[in-house]
Order: C-alpha cells, then structure tokens, then sequence
C-alpha cells in the first residue's frame, strides 16, 4: 500500500551541471547501520562479505570504524535484524539522503569545505569526514564520481554548498 | 611637472592606457602600473596623511610593507574598501581612489594642527591626561580622540561581493616566488611531487621584476613551471599565517584588480596542508632614522629601483641617497642607469667599497662619506637636504626632489615565526634570521639572511647636531613613532620590546611594523644599554598583510552560514503560514495563526482544540537513539535515574539522565521493542548531545558491555496526535495495531502500519490528552501529516506549534528540561523524586546527589505558582522574592521558569524555582516588577487533571 | 588545525573531525558511594593540566566515531603518541 | 611619583620630555616581604596596590616571570560589564564596575575606562527568556540592565543586522550601559605605577620554580629564577599558569588552561558605538579608541599553553561576525593572538584562602578576567590581609567543587530545548 503516500526528498530532483561537475540527488535507498565486535558475526548473520578495513567499501558494505558498517541496498531491502544475536542492526534508510558528484571537477568541488586529500583517496575508499561544520560520508566510486551521505535535515545546506562551488 | 614617467623601460604595457582617478582628478597610467606607480608617473607625491599628527606623507615602499600611502577605492554601492596600499593595488581602467584621514582635503588637512602640537602628544599621552574634569572623559576627550583615530573611512553599506574557500594539499609548498622561490619550485618540479607556489604580486619573479637582466632567466623559468603538470602557480595570493602542522592560509585575490566585475568570487580562502613548506619571502630594506625622514618624497632605494625598472617611472628627477649600505648605490647606479638623475650620494660610512666609489666616480654622482642627512626641506614633497659631517660640522644644502634611504634589510620572517621557529640574531646584519625550526620548513634567499645585498653598518638614529629632543624622526611612520617616542618610553621605565610596542605603538599599524620593528628595537638597544638580544622581540602574529573578513569566512555567508535544519513537514507548515522559531539548529513552527490572529489567539484556539477535539503536531526534531545488543537495558539502567531491566517490551518510560556532576541534563520518553533493542527519544537540542555523553560511558567506562548505539533521529518524522479524538482519527489509517485501550495503554509502543508505511507507534502524551506519536520514515512525514488532516478533517483536527505545546505541558506540571531546569537542578529540586531509582546502587550522576550542598536544605525547588489575580500572566525569568518591601539589592530566593496564560482553566499559571519550594505550598511569594509587585501561591505544579482520568481512556 | 593520528583508523585526520575529551585515564569508580566528597571532587573535577606532556583522550567523532588517547605537549602542541582505549598508559 | 595631567604634560613638553620619571622602578627581589604576589598582570598589580593603599601592608612584591601585564591582561578584548545572573557573580563583577568608576583619578592613569554599553543579542525565545532572567536579577540587585526591541538594540548599534531572515534574527538585546570597555595595558601599568610609589616591589623577569613550606605546612617563601625570597604570605594570580604554581605547593587544581584567540581590524572611522555580545553566534565586537573593530573569537578544544590558535577558530569567528554586522564584509583583519584562559568547571572564578596556610589564590577566570580587574585586586588584597575572604568573594571558594555549591552561570544559560 506504500503507493499511496508519496516520499518528499530534501534536494532537487533536477540535477545541477556545474563547470567540470555535475550535483545529483540519488534516488532513495535503504540504508542499515551494522554494528558488531567482529565482521564475521555480521557476515554470519547477513551472508555477505564485510571489509574489515576502515575507510573501505565492497558490494555495497563500508566500514566506518571498528565495529561499525554501513550497508547501502536498493530501495525497499529488508535485512534479518539480528534479534538476540551480539550485534546491532538498525534501519537508517531515511536518515540520510545522497547528493552525487561526477566530473573532473568532482574532488574539487569537495576540496572546497572537506580536509580530506583527494590526490590520496582511492577509488573504493569510504570515510565519515565533515565539509565545513556538517558530517558527511564519502565514497569514492570512480576517479572522477563521488557518493555523498548526509543526514537528511543537512541534505539542503550542502546541495547549496555543492552547487555554490560547482558554479565558480 | 609633467610626469616623472621614464621614456622606456619596465614591464607596464606602454600601449595600453588606463584612466583612472584620485581624490576625484583624472590620471592616466598604463596597464601593468599599480595606483602608486601611476600616481608617482603623473608627479603625485603625497598620498596621505599620518594617523595621529596628520602630517603630509608619500611612498615608503613599493609592496605590502608601504606604511603610508593608504587609500580607499570605490566601485560601486557596498564595494567601497578603506586602507589599502596603494603599491599593493593594480591599476584598472576607471579606478575611483581617494586618499584618507584628511579634511578638507589632501593638501590642506585641518588635523595636521596636531603635528603644530606634537610636543604635546608624545608618546602614551593620553595615559596622562583627559583625566579631568571625570565627566569629560565620555563626552568630550574619548569622542574628539576617537574621531581623530581611524584611518579610512567606515563602510556603511552591505557587501555585494561573494568570497571562495578551499582547502588543497601538496607535498611542497613554497612562498614567494622571487629568484630563490622559483629556484626552489624548479627543483621541486623536476621530482614527481605536488607543488603550489604562491606569491602575493600580480607577476611571478619578485626582485627579478625590477632587474631586466634577470627577464630572460625569469621568462625561461616561469616557461618551465607552465610545462610542469605538477606544479600549481598562484598569483596575487598572500600567505597570511602559519598554523599547526604546515597548515598555511592564504588569500587569492580574484577580481579586485579587474575594470568589469565577473560573477566569480571576489577572493578565495586557500587552507593549505603541506608536507614541506619552503619560505622565500625575501628581505625587506629598512628605512634610516634623521630629522625629516617622513616628508613625501623621502622612500626606500629599493623601492625607487622598482619604480624606476618594473614600471618605468622615475620617483625624482634629482635623486639624493642616504646610505648605510652598499645596496643602496647599486640601486641608485640602476636608477641612473634607467635614466633617473642622482643629485648625491651620502653614506654615513666613512668606508665603503672602492669599486663603488669607483662607479660613483665614472657616473659623475657627488660622493659624502662620513656624513648624514640632518635635515630635509619642503613639507608636501623634498625640495631639498641638508647634510653635515657625522660630527655635525660643515652643514651644507643639497637640492632634490627625492631622497632614497638605504638602512640594510630585515629578513621577512613573519611566517616562520607564526610557525614558532626560533630565530638568531645576525649582528652582520643588524637583524633576526631563522634557526631552529618547528616544523618541517626551510627558508630560502633572503629570508634566510642568506642573501648577498653588500655590505652595510646598523645605525639607529642618523647623526645630528640638533637637539635629540627636538627632532621629527620617524621610526614607525603610519603610526607616528618617533625615536624620542622610543626613547620616552625607556626613560618611563619601559625595558621589555613588548612595554616599548606598546607603550608607543610602534609595529602596531597596518604594515605590522615592517619597516619599522628593527629600527625600534635599535633605538631602545641604544637607550637602554643593552644588546639587542637582552630587550627580546615582538611575537609576529597572523595574518602577515590585513586579509578581509569576507575571505576568511568564506562560502560561510547566507544560506551557507549554518544549517537551518528543517523536517520533513516543515514546508506545508510554511505554507500554512506558521510562524516558527528557531530550536538549536532547527526552526519549528510556533503557531499557526489564521487571518486576524495574534500569538495569544492562535495559541488559545490551539489549545482550546486540542483539550476538546484533537490536535497534530510535528514532533519530528526530537533525538532518537536505538540501542540494540544483549546489554541494552544494563546500559541504559546505568545512565538513566530510573530502572530499566523490567521494562517490558511494547512499553515506554520516562528516562531522567543526569551528567556526572548530579544535574539534570536531559530527559525523554522511550520504548522498549526487544528484550534487546530499546527506542530512545530526547529533546530536540540535547540529541546529539546524549547521544555523545552515552557513547563516553559506553566506550570508555563499560566497554565490556555488548550493545551499540545508533542515531535515528533523522530517519523517523514524528507526528504527534493529541486530544480526546486522536484515536478516532487515526484507527482508519491504522493496520495491525490494535488501538483499543485495552490492547494499547497510555505509555506503550506498537508496531504496524499507517497509510501503507511501516510505523512505530509510540501511545504517549505531553499533554496530559489522549495521545499518539506517529513513527515513519521521514521521507513520508508531510503526505502522511496532510493524510491524517484528511482524515480528521471531521473533528476541526488543529496543527498546533510548540507554543501550545508549552501551555499544555505546563498545565500538566511536565517540566521542559532546559526552560525548568537550567543546568543546576537536581531530580529532587526538580520534583522528580519518582523518577530517581532508590534501590539503584549507581547510575550517572547519583553520587553527586549525596553531597552536601545537594542535601542541605534551603535548595530552589520547582513549583507551581498561581498568581492572586489570574489575569496576570508571570513574565518569564521573572524573580521571586519573600518580602517585596526591602531594599535594593533585594534577597531573591527564585524564579519564574514558565508562564503562559491556560486557556484550559481561564486563568495564568505558571511554574517556578524557589527556595525550599516543596515546603512553601500555599504561601505567598511577590514578583517585583517595574512599576507594581505581583503576588502568587505556591503551588501544586499539575493544574489539570491531576489524577490523569484523560491519559487513560 | 592540528592533525591528529587516529589509532582505529591509522590515519592522520584534520582536527575538525575530532573532539577533544578531557584528561586521559580517569576511571570511573567502581563504586562511587564509596568515596568521600574528596575523593568524588578529585575524579570530576580535579586535573593535571601541566605545561608539558598531557594525557587526553580524543574522540574521532566525524570520522570512526572512537575514543583513543594521546600524549600530547601542551607547550608545543605536538603529539608523541596516540593509541587506542583500554591500552596501558604511555 | 610625578602626577600626571595636563599641565605636567605641557610642562615636561617645553623641556622635550626629557624629565619624565621611571613610571615604576625596575626592582631587584629582597630577601623577604610581608606579602608576595605572584603573577604581574592587572588582577596581581591591583592586589599589590589595594595591599598598601587599603590595608597598608606596603613590603609586598609582584613576581612577573616575564613583563608586567603580558599575559590575558594585554591579550584580551576589554569588556567590562556586571550584568551576571546569580547574586554571587552580580556583586562580584557589580564590585569590579564600581572601582572600574574613577579608576583613573585614584590612580592617577588614565585607564580609558568608557561606558559605552554592553548590548547582548537575544536570537532565539530561548535567549529571551535568559536574557530577561537577567534583567530582572539585575534589576533587583541594582545593577542596570534593560531590554531593548529589536529596532531599539539597532538605533543602539546602527551597524547591526536586525532583518527577520537572518539565520539568527535579532529578537531583542540586553544592554548594560554602565559596562564598556578599558585599555588594557594601561591598567596594569596604572596599578604598577601606583602600587611602586607606594613602595610595592615589582619585579619582572622572574619566573617562581618552587614553593616552600614550612614543617607546619604554611608557606615560607618562593623560590624564583633571581633566587629565595621569604614571606609568610602569597598570593598567586597567574591566570593560566595556576595550575603549574599550585602543583609546586603541593595542591592540584580544579582547572584547564585553554587558547583563546582575539584579533583586531584595521583601524578605521569611528561606526561601532557600543560593544555587542552574541553567545548564540559565538561573537562578540567594540571598537577601540583608535578605530580598530576589536573580536574575541573562541577557544580551541584543547587544552594547551602554546598561544597558538587555529585558523578555523578565525574564520568560524569573522563568519558570525559578517551574519550579524554584513557591512563589514570588506574589512579586514589586522592581527590576532592567542592567550591562555584558565577554566574551572563551574567557570566561575576562585578567589580566596587554600588549604595551605598563608597561600591564596585567584584564578579560574577563563574569558571574563579583565572586567573583573580592580575588584579582584581589591578582594584577594582583603583575603590576603584578613586571611579570610571578604563576603563577597566568600563564595568563590575552593570547597564548592567538593560541597557542589557550584555557580555555574553558563549552565544557567542553559541549552536549548
């Protein structure tokens, strides 16, 4: 019956072509916080491969810190929740949305507000970091194109922030 | 005088002429010329007046250590920029400058009567007087002091201009990029490292712009950095500071030297992090201290060896040199190789090298060693020189148009210091050099004192016959330093370089005392009778030039300020037409007027609705945490007040969290789901905060514990349906919940589905009505919200902001934590007595409660209060006193926290902290107020439906 | 901006995605209504804040979101060492 | 002492200024005193002074480790204001603003002391409701504090940004118009100067590397950079540096140093007639005699004696600053610096006796220190004399950490909801 409300995203539907980059909101998806000692309780319960290194992502999996994953699936995905097991499994799907960045002038459009050296960030690579005051997350998914989580209520300050540089 | 401009020579564009004006006269200058060259070109030589005795002033320099020529440019409303250096600003067609800190004008400036007076305003003057009479201070001394200080004027309109931030990274940064810069960027390019150059001027080359026989090295070098993928030049940049860890920042100016603005960017922020920093920032050559050196026309030689070969003027047609140093005769030999006429050279030596004597010679230059200049005529520009044997005889007169200072060079160590890089005095040079570093950084060429300029010797103040006492010889010029000043302030006692600084302003104008800090330190050196390393040296502080306030901001202006979170509902409030506030970093909606409403109005409707019908509210801002793993209520037993191990799952309870020190820090409703995963919610502003002080304890204090913690917050819009008709409204949208009473009491969580999407659905209530908080996941929050309007369309459903939702907690006596409590209140004070878990052994904060002025008596408790006419609504913060007829200062034993009219009851209530509170019920306390003092009881804080019939039904 | 090491992640990170914690290796007590007022006043509020070598903890909280320790000199600055929670103190 | 005014100053302006005397001398340390004062800036030299002008202890020194007034008392942004929340700090800082009121005639410096009105925004109903907390407290405890509306906080500060669809719209400010601002350095210099021609001993370049005790565990001395020097009563005011002193009596300390950064404008026109504070933006601006647009930004994180502040701090810092005053956009920064701020958990200060007999302490001011000046001079001078705490820095005591008596004004502020 889910057809019958209609979901309202926080950034334009329209992506923004800037000079060397282009801003895209991602369609919806569903997102799962994974929280576990060891990968493998995960992998167990799951039955997908975790990355064990921080600041990494496979198939659809990265790893945020020791004991912390975030799984990104397609919309709709429902996972065991781990019920009595020593681990978490939380539904996040809607806490956060992704902006997109594709062009050659992705990484500096995110050099703009993020720390991070993009020179030293591989393809592959995914990180918790903060562009000027707001967390993000970055996923390097290609040489030239960039996932970027948010939490949904910060979606809107960093679209403008994205778009403002994007266009000088 | 027609012009000084040389017929050839310098890098300007001789083809393209710029007009341009100053002080509302036309010029004409060329491309490639800055305001100073152009201005110099056309025959200006006053530029300015100095800031505290207004005397005339011109050209010092030729870059950013020009402590005189300050203008203001306009172009255009809001873009008008006071204090700039002329030398530092390039020429653009249909430029508007003005010079500044004169009236009524350049030439004849009524406040150089403070230069009449000088005698009387010695350093630190105003220590001394403007004492008396006391009253005069504010209204007469402090304004007349206060107009005559400043430099520019203020900007009064809002800056149209926009400002760029990036941060950037590389392996070798280098700074300036004169000779030893770009030698050092060559290198570095020829590795396979990331490299930024940056250099503060318009052209790469530094001194090499004005040494033609460097153009072909120059052109050949910049040629090979162009072809150097990794190498990233940046121009008109200037490296302003230096902070931890090789962080550098710098400005790039974008569009201040362009005639038509670009959309773009005015400036951009550079945040550099580099591996190695490289500093080539060169030298900067040091005025020399003599009666009269501040006249216009009086400059650095080095700085008329720019003039003369970068831009092709000439700074006199007769040009006298007062040396101390052998650059100086090699500038002035340039100068009269460009064509530049040289009236004399005088060097205070009376050595110096015979092949410059030898030069001199052969170019036909009058030679005075041993002497100095001991005076300078004309006021507006040099008209002349007197100069005299060091031992002051045989005085004689030397006419000019400029005179050129040659006092040796001060390494520009601005950068290193920032960096905290020790530094070594070089007596050679009469100067500070770099030494041990603390980053990892080098200096090169000139800044490293490494720089063969010749030879020289360090004087402080040049000889005189005159009268010490009575001489005009400025060490800092913008700031009207003489070396009597200096020397005043040793002789009141001043010893340390810092007291100095301070106590006579010298290095404290906008040059940062570039030409000046040396001369200064020498002079105190000299009256003090101590070497230079004993007097110790200014800190230089960031930034190394003045950098606008809008660079450094950045992209930070506007709608990039800060976040302004909003819900998912948040929209059709706005177009409902709510008025909203702003909540930590969210804006909620307050009220929803309709036509004709005040707040009161709104409010009392809202609420009138909501106790008799149903009413929504967006809930959606508050923090919610989900704690999953087998230890989640051992965890949450020891943070919260209460016990938590027996909640039952499908049940809520109110969680009090205090902070270590046994305060109140936050407080909310949640839900156990799983005997293993609980639903935290808690105020909209102590989200992240909670969140945060769990994760300390869970980390770092209990990491044995198996359970993690996970925000939600965002994920979940919450709708809060609240009133006798809530669950009519919401059982046809409802499926797999069973909404009876029975099956669904007051304070229990549910899970199912509403309109199609999952939902958890919390039965609570902060109004003391029937009451429902809708979970979904954000996304649907809005369509769900106008579902639900929809469908309570038949019972008037009322949206209500957090206004009424203030009332309606209140007249339950439900107590907002930040608004009732303030960070000093206890459970106990607090009246949550029922909250605190007394068999607990521990919990966050409990140990806390047991000291002693926790359990002494006499502590602000929150109570209710009723005002003796119920008319009268408390105003917030008010103050509670037991006896209304003492005198000021008055004994307050509390405070009003909340107050709002009820329209419930027909009456105000309000709530409040108050000594001993729990034990005055029924007093009277009194609100002193402007004008008349109210009366009120203390009372019971629930003022409606104390026994909670409503909740339960 | 200092960087900092993060141990977790074995990397070194702007400060910006740090928050600094307070004195490092300032245990709760096991059993705080045991202590006297002194004894409770010296764990919350008393602390070393020496002009040289610090204890602290950090918190990568934009980043791995973990706390860790470091020594640090409060003179310079610059850190000797960070390493993860629950190791013995450096 | 030569008076100053403005007949010696055109007198000793005919004869070129040459017969100015040493404003204080440059004292070598004696082998003993009656009080010792460690710690040259303002709150130190105000203590010594008050010790020989009110209680007439004059055998007192002032230990500075490098020159007088070097450290928060010529690093911070001035402001002077009494309009604090609780009775405790109300009549602490109340007590400071009225010796501030002809401090210069009394010491015959002029202190630039000008009430130019301190106006506090409130941006949120949040900060309404603190604010007028406040104003009725204050009002109460007669000190001034009055609400002002947005239009009128406006006609107080032309340069403000009251438009509604600021990220942190203007809802109305709290002005004291009694509190102001100081020049800094002349304050300590005024003291110094004062408290020498009483013959107080201030005596810089003196670092304290030891503290003794005596067998019944009161103090008998320090021990300095220039050697021993004996006395049965100190008084340490050493801001950020407390902790490191105490340590060497043997007392650890509930306090942080922390960097504080400040940073100053070029100098221009006069345009900013007050001071404005705004918690909520983290900013807070004056202008100064000499035309500079004088801000105090934040604190780094971390604990540190470096001096040294971060970039970000500046650019959050002239952000808020361009949010509230827009027109300032194309000014420009002239310089910054760092100081050490020393904070206690309440942030309130401690002014009183320790549990070592004969050793006093004034410290923990964090960012409110300078506007506290006189009256802290006046108050540890009285502690010291009495060795016991006068009724208003009684309070202020060492015991609240461990009785939890805390006045904790921040917290009172509260957060937001």
């Amino acid at each position: 019956m889910s057809e019958l409300l209609a979901r309202i995203e926080p950034t334009p539907t329209v992506p923004f072509a800037g000079n060397g980059v282009t801003v895209t909101s991602a369609p919806p998806m569903a997102r799962f916080s994974l929280r576990a000692r060891k990968a493998a309780d995960l992998e167990k319960l799951l039955g997908v491969s975790v990355p064990q290194k921080i600041g990494t992502m496979q198939s659809g999996v990265m790893c945020l810190g020791p004991d912390e994953w975030l799984m990104l699936a397609p919309d709709g995905t429902k996972i065991a929740d781990g019920a009595g097991l020593s681990l978490a499994v939380t539904e996040v799907s809607d806490r956060n949305v992704a902006i997109l960045l594709e062009g050659p002038r992705a990484a500096s459009v995110l050099a703009a507000g993020c720390a991070l050296d993009f020179d030293h960030f591989e393809v592959g690579r995914a990180t918790r970091t903060i562009f000027e005051t707001v967390e993000i997350i970055v996923v390097r998914e290609a040489a030239e194109r960039f996932h970027v989580e948010v939490w949904r209520s910060f979606a809107p300050w960093l679209w403008t922030a994205f778009v403002t540089v994007a266009a000088e | 005088m027609t012009g000084y401009r040389l017929p050839t020579g310098g890098r300007i564009n001789r083809a393209a002429q710029v007009t341009f004006s100053f002080d509302g006269s036309s010029f004409v200058g060329f491309e490639g010329d800055t305001l100073a060259s152009a201005l110099l070109a056309s025959g200006v030589q006053l530029f300015g007046r100095s800031f505290k005795y207004h005397r005339p002033r011109g050209l010092v320099g030729s870059g950013s250590e020009e402590p005189n020529a300050l203008i203001s440019v306009s172009r255009g409303p809001g873009r008008f920029t006071p204090n700039l250096r002329a030398t530092n600003v390039d020429l653009y067609q249909g430029m508007e400058a003005t010079s500044q800190n004169r009236w009524p004008s350049l030439k004849f400036d009524f406040g150089a009567i403070n230069d009449r007076l000088g005698m009387f305003f010695p350093a630190g003057f105003y220590n001394k007087t403007f004492m008396w009479p006391r009253s005069f201070w504010e209204k007469l001394y402090e304004p007349a002091i206060r107009r005559m200080a400043g430099l520019g004027q203020a900007p009064t309109e809002v800056d149209p201009d926009h400002y760029a931030a990036t941060y950037a990274h590389c392996d070798v940064l280098i700074i300036g990029a004169g000779p030893a810069g770009i030698d050092a960027a060559l290198e570095a390019a020829a590795t396979n490292k990331r490299i930024i150059l940056i250099d503060e001027q318009d052209e790469l080359g530094g001194g090499a712009l004005s040494d033609p026989a460097l153009w072909p090295w120059l052109d050949r070098s910049l040629k090979a950095l162009a072809a150097s993928p990794n190498v990233t030049v940046l121009t008109r940049t200037t490296a302003f500071g230096y902070f931890h860890d090789n962080f550098i920042g710098a400005v790039e100016r974008l569009t201040d030297h362009l005639a038509s603005m670009p959309d773009g960017p005015r400036e951009k922020l550079w945040r550099i992090r580099a591996t190695e920093v490289i500093l080539a920032q060169g030298a900067i050559e040091r005025p020399l201290v003599f009666d009269g050196n501040d006249t216009p026309g009086v400059m650095l030689a080095s700085a008329a060896k720019v003039f003369a070969l970068r831009y092709g003027v000439a700074v006199g047609q007769s040009v006298a040199l007062m040396a101390s140093h052998d650059s100086g005769w090699n500038d002035a030999f340039a100068l009269a190789g460009a064509g530049v006429g040289i009236a004399a050279i005088i060097d205070v030596r009376d050595i110096v090298d015979e092949a410059l004597l030898a030069k001199a010679n052969a170019l036909g230059i009058e030679v005075r060693l041993g002497h100095s200049v001991i005076g300078v005529r004309g006021r507006l520009g040099v008209k002349g020189i007197t100069v005299a044997r060091n031992d002051g005889t045989a005085a004689s007169d030397i006419t000019c148009d400029a005179l050129l200072m040659a006092g040796g060079w001060t390494p520009t160590v601005h950068l290193w210091s920032h960096s905290k890089g020790s530094l070594a005095w070089r007596e050679d040079l009469g100067a500070f050099v770099p030494d041990v570093p603390n980053e990892n950084v080098r200096c090169v060429g000139a800044c490293a004192g490494t720089w063969n300029f010749g030879a020289g010797v360090v004087v402080d103040v040049l000889p005189t016959p005159k009268d010490p006492a009575r001489l005009k010889a400025f060490v800092d010029f913008q700031n009207d330093v003489t070396a009597k000043d200096i020397k005043l302030a040793v002789r009141e006692g001043f010893r340390s370089i810092e007291h100095i600084k301070r106590y006579t302003t010298n290095g404290m104008a906008t040059d940062q005392g570039k030409t000046s800090n040396l001369n200064g330190l020498q002079i105190a050196s000299t009256a003090l009778n101590k070497p230079v390393t004993d007097i110790g040296l200014t800190t230089f502080r960031p930034p190394y030039t003045p950098q606008t306030f809008g660079a450094l901001a950045g992209h930070a202006k506007g709608a990039l300020f800060q976040p302004t979170r909003k819900t998912n509902i948040d929209s059709w409030a706005e177009e409902q037409g709510a008025v909203f506030e702003l909540v930590a970093q969210w804006r909620r909606a307050r009220y929803f007027p309709k036509a004709g409403e005040d707040m009161l109005a709104a409010v009392n409707r809202e609420c009138r609705m909501v106790r008799s019908s149903v009413g929504i509210f967006d809930a959606s801002t508050l923090g919610k945490i989900e704690v999953v793993g087998p230890d989640a209520a051992e965890f949450l037993n020891r943070m919260y007040t209460n016990p938590w191990k027996a909640l039952e799952p499908g049940r809520c309870r109110y969680g009090l969290l205090l902070k270590e020190d046994g305060f109140i820090t936050d407080d909310g409703v949640s839900a156990r789901l799983a005997p293993d995963r609980f639903h935290l919610t808690t105020t909209t502003g102590g989200a992240a905060r909670v969140l945060n002080l769990m994760e300390d304890y869970l980390q770092t204090e209990w990491p044995d514990l198996n359970l993690w913690l996970t925000s939600t917050s965002e994920h979940y819009a919450v709708i809060a349906l609240q009133g006798p008709n809530a669950r009519k409204v919401l059982e046809p949208l409802v499926e797999g919940i069973d909404l009876s009473a029975e099956a669904f009491p007051h304070m229990a969580i549910r899970e199912g589905t509403i309109c199609g999407i999952p939902t958890r659905l919390f039965r609570v209530s902060f109004t003391g009505e029937l009451g429902y908080e809708i979970n979904v996941p954000s996304a649907y929050g809005r369509t769900l919200w106008e579902r639900i309007m929809a469908e309570g369309a038949r019972y008037d459903i009322t949206p209500y902001g957090t206004e009424t939702m203030h009332v309606l907690r209140a007249e339950k006596g439900f107590i907002i934590v930040g608004q009732d409590t303030d960070g000093t209140v206890t459970p106990f004070d607090a009246g949550l007595d029922w909250a605190v878990g007394k068999k607990k052994a521990d919990f966050v904060g409990k140990r806390s409660l047991a000291r002693p002025d926790i359990v002494a008596p006499g502590r602000k408790q929150l109570v209710g209060l009723l005002t003796d006419d119920p008319s009268i609504v408390l105003e917030e913060g008010a103050q509670i006193v037991a006896d209304p007829n003492q005198p000021v200062p008055m004994k307050m034993i509390g405070h009003v926290t909340s107050s709002y009219w009820s329209e419930t009851l027909g009456r105000s209530i309000a709530m409040a902290l108050v000594e001993g509170g729990h034990s005055k019920m029924g007093q009277d306390i009194f609100v002193p107020m402007p004008g008349k003092t109210h009366v009120a009881k203390v009372s019971s804080m629930v003022f409606y439906d104390a026994e909670g019939a409503r909740l339960n039904v | 901006m200092i960087l900092i090491h993060c141990p977790y992640c074995d990397e070194k990170r702007a400060e910006l995605e740090f928050a600094y914690a307070g004195q490092a290796h300032i245990a709760r007590p096991l059993d705080p209504s045991a202590l006297s007022d002194e004894e409770w006043e010296t764990y919350l509020f008393i602390r070393n804040n020496p002009r040289g070598r610090h204890h602290e903890r950090w918190r990568h909280i934009h980043g791995c979101g973990r706390f860790f320790n470091a020594v640090r000199d409060t003179v310079t600055d610059k850190f000797e060492t960070t390493y993860k929670a629950g190791e013995p103190r450096k | 002492m030569t008076r100053f005014s403005a007949l010696s100053l055109f007198i000793k302006a005919l004869g070129g200024h040459q017969s100015w005397p040493e404003q204080w001398p440059d004292a070598a340390p004696k082998p003993a005193y009656d009080a010792i004062i460690v710690g040259g800036g303002g709150h130190g030299l105000g203590a010594a002074y008050y010790l020989a002008k009110k209680y007439g202890i004059t055998n007192v020194a002032v230990i500075e480790k490098g020159w007088i007034g070097g450290g928060n008392t010529g690093r911070n942004t001035t402001i002077i204001r009494s309009n604090y929340l609780y009775d405790e700090s109300a009549h602490l800082y109340d007590h400071a603003v009225k010796l501030w009121d002809g401090l210069s005639q009394e010491l015959n410096y002029n202190t630039m002391y000008s009430k130019r009105g301190v106006m506090m925004l409130a941006h949120n109903v949040h900060d309404v409701q603190s604010f007028k907390r406040h104003i009725h407290a204050n009002r109460l405890n007669g000190v001034d504090n009055e609400w002002l509306t947005p239009e009128e906080a406006k006609a107080y500060c032309p340069p403000l940004n009251i438009s509604s669809d600021a990220r942190h719209p203007v809802l109305g400010a709290a002005l004291q118009r009694r509190g102001g601002t100081a020049r800094h350095d002349t304050v300590a210099w005024g003291y110094a100067r004062a408290a020498a021609a009483l013959g107080v001993d201030i005596i810089q370049n003196c670092a304290v590397t030891g503290i003794r005790r005596g067998a019944d565990g009161a103090i008998e001395g320090v021990e300095t950079t220039r050697g021993y020097i004996a006395s049965k009563r100190v008084g340490v005011s050493a801001a950020g540096n407390t902790s490191v002193i105490m340590q060497m009596a043997g007392l650890d300390f509930p306090l942080e140093s922390y960097p504080l950064q400040a940073l100053v404008s070029e100098p221009i026109k006069p345009v900013f007639p007050c001071v404005v504070m705004s918690n909520t933006v983290h900013a807070y601006m004056s202008q100064s005699d000499k035309g500079e647009l004088v801000i105090g930004a934040g604190t780094d994180q971390y604990v540190s004696y470096s001096q040294r502040g971060a970039l970000h701090i500046v650019e959050h810092t002239l952000a808020a600053i361009c949010e509230i005053f827009p027109i300032f956009r194309r000014m420009r920064m002239l310089r910054t610096w760092g100081g050490i701020v020393d904070v206690t958990p309440d942030r309130s200060p401690i002014l009183g006796k320790t549990p070592v007999q004969g050793l006093y302490v004034n410290c923990g001011w964090g960012t409110g220190g300078f506007k506290a000046t006189p009256g802290a001079g006046d108050l540890l001078a009285y502690t010291m004399a009495k060795d016991e705490p006068h009724r208003i820095n009684a309070p202020f005591n060492l015991d609240r950490f461990r009785n939890g008596r805390l006045i904790d004004e921040a917290a009172a502020a509260a957060v937001a909801h």
